[in-house]
């Protein structure tokens, strides 16, 4: 198993993390990534920044049980998984999934997955800072639908 | 003794972030049921469906049995990603 | 539109592909990327190096059209393509396809479809150097069947 | 005229690149047909479903209609990627 599963406060570089899942790494020919950011507008508001709550005791834990459930169901070579908390300004990187194998079949679904799952189960939660003060983000019911489709 | 947290808008909405309670339940939703008895807001944010439960780190349904030293935590649906 | 479709000798890097995809757009809060690299064992055989021929007046169109689809598909920020050819090394990269998009179920179809695409229509043969001479790689029916699946 | 040309393992087994021909041909089909008419290797390999083909650097099937100053193109199943 060559898992990376990190909660940080501190941003996170792609090119290290592309390092890491493709160096020595002959048998995989496939890497897929997922980056999110903070986007200038979510659910129609305008957002200035934002902040990450989470829950240190399960956050990792459940992280892993996702990593595991995703190596059940492909043949996966590298996984990595990048979470940031605390806050966040526009444009800021938020969230890295990274997955190598040999087929890039797999990868895509497994790096798509992590991210469902990652947003419906791992405890973490945005509260949202605007113009006109701040708000916890609401679930989007979208969301759990992405979720439920893997099953 | 069952150690309970919560996180996020219903630790704020609570005003609470964490309790130490007598192991008293059977499972996770007579807790919550004990605490829905505490006052509106509690009833409000602490309903089915409203907030998520875990029991010991992993997501739980109320018919998850408790035991004496578990660690609860109550939060909102997660919106992380 | 924010196109960016290359075909080349000389390698890439991510690093600067990631930053044309993030910088200065605030929009689009999913990045998902792929890259394909030379690996060690492919279809049963041991490779030691690849050679890529393709068509040059063909290619570029070919996959300016497959991006147009995908973008008549889903709502997509900015993509990037480049595609090597000529001689390549074990573990060297080949291929790296890069969409942003506002909503990442966006972001990973289009980066699959296009790598999809790209495998059944773009003008590219691989001839492999094993220790037992060279051959041209047969076309899979897996990925054939992985196109369909998109009509 | 035509310009037909052979990519990777089909421009090999035929020893040949590229041809300049007169256009005497309806569509793709035709011209593929008086190809494989040039010999056994010619058969084989240009034969419908092993070879794919190109007319203006497009895919196109054997119905595609064919008019003079067309760039033709003949090759294997593509495997780029």
């Amino acid at each position: 198993m060559h898992d990376h599963i990190a909660i940080q406060e501190q941003d996170f570089s792609l090119t290290q993390e592309y390092q890491a899942l493709r160096e020595a790494n002959l048998q995989d020919g496939a890497i897929v990534t997922f980056s999110g950011t903070v986007r200038d507008l979510n659910q129609g508001k305008r957002i200035q920044s934002l902040t990450l709550e989470h829950y240190p005791a399960m956050t990792l834990k459940c992280l892993q049980q996702i990593v595991a459930e995703a190596r059940n169901r492909w043949q996966l070579g590298r996984v990595r998984i990048i979470h940031r908390v605390g806050r966040l300004a526009l444009g800021d990187q938020i969230v890295f999934v990274g997955v190598s194998s040999r087929h890039r079949g797999d990868a895509f679904a497994a790096c798509e997955f992590i991210m469902d799952y990652l947003k419906t189960r791992a405890p973490f939660w945005k509260k949202e800072q605007t113009g006109n003060g701040e708000h916890w983000v609401e679930a989007k019911a979208e969301d759990q639908r992405k979720a439920d489709a893997w099953k | 003794m069952i150690r309970v947290l919560f996180f996020a808008r219903l630790r704020e909405v609570l005003g609470c972030e964490s309790l130490e309670l007598p192991c008293d339940f059977y499972d996770l939703g007579g807790l919550r049921q004990a605490l829905m008895a505490r006052g509106p807001d509690w009833q409000e944010f602490l309903a089915p469906g409203t907030s998520l439960g875990a029991v010991n780190q992993t997501l739980a349904k109320d018919d998850v049995p408790l035991q004496d030293g578990d660690e609860v935590a109550f939060f909102p649906p997660v919106t992380g990603g």
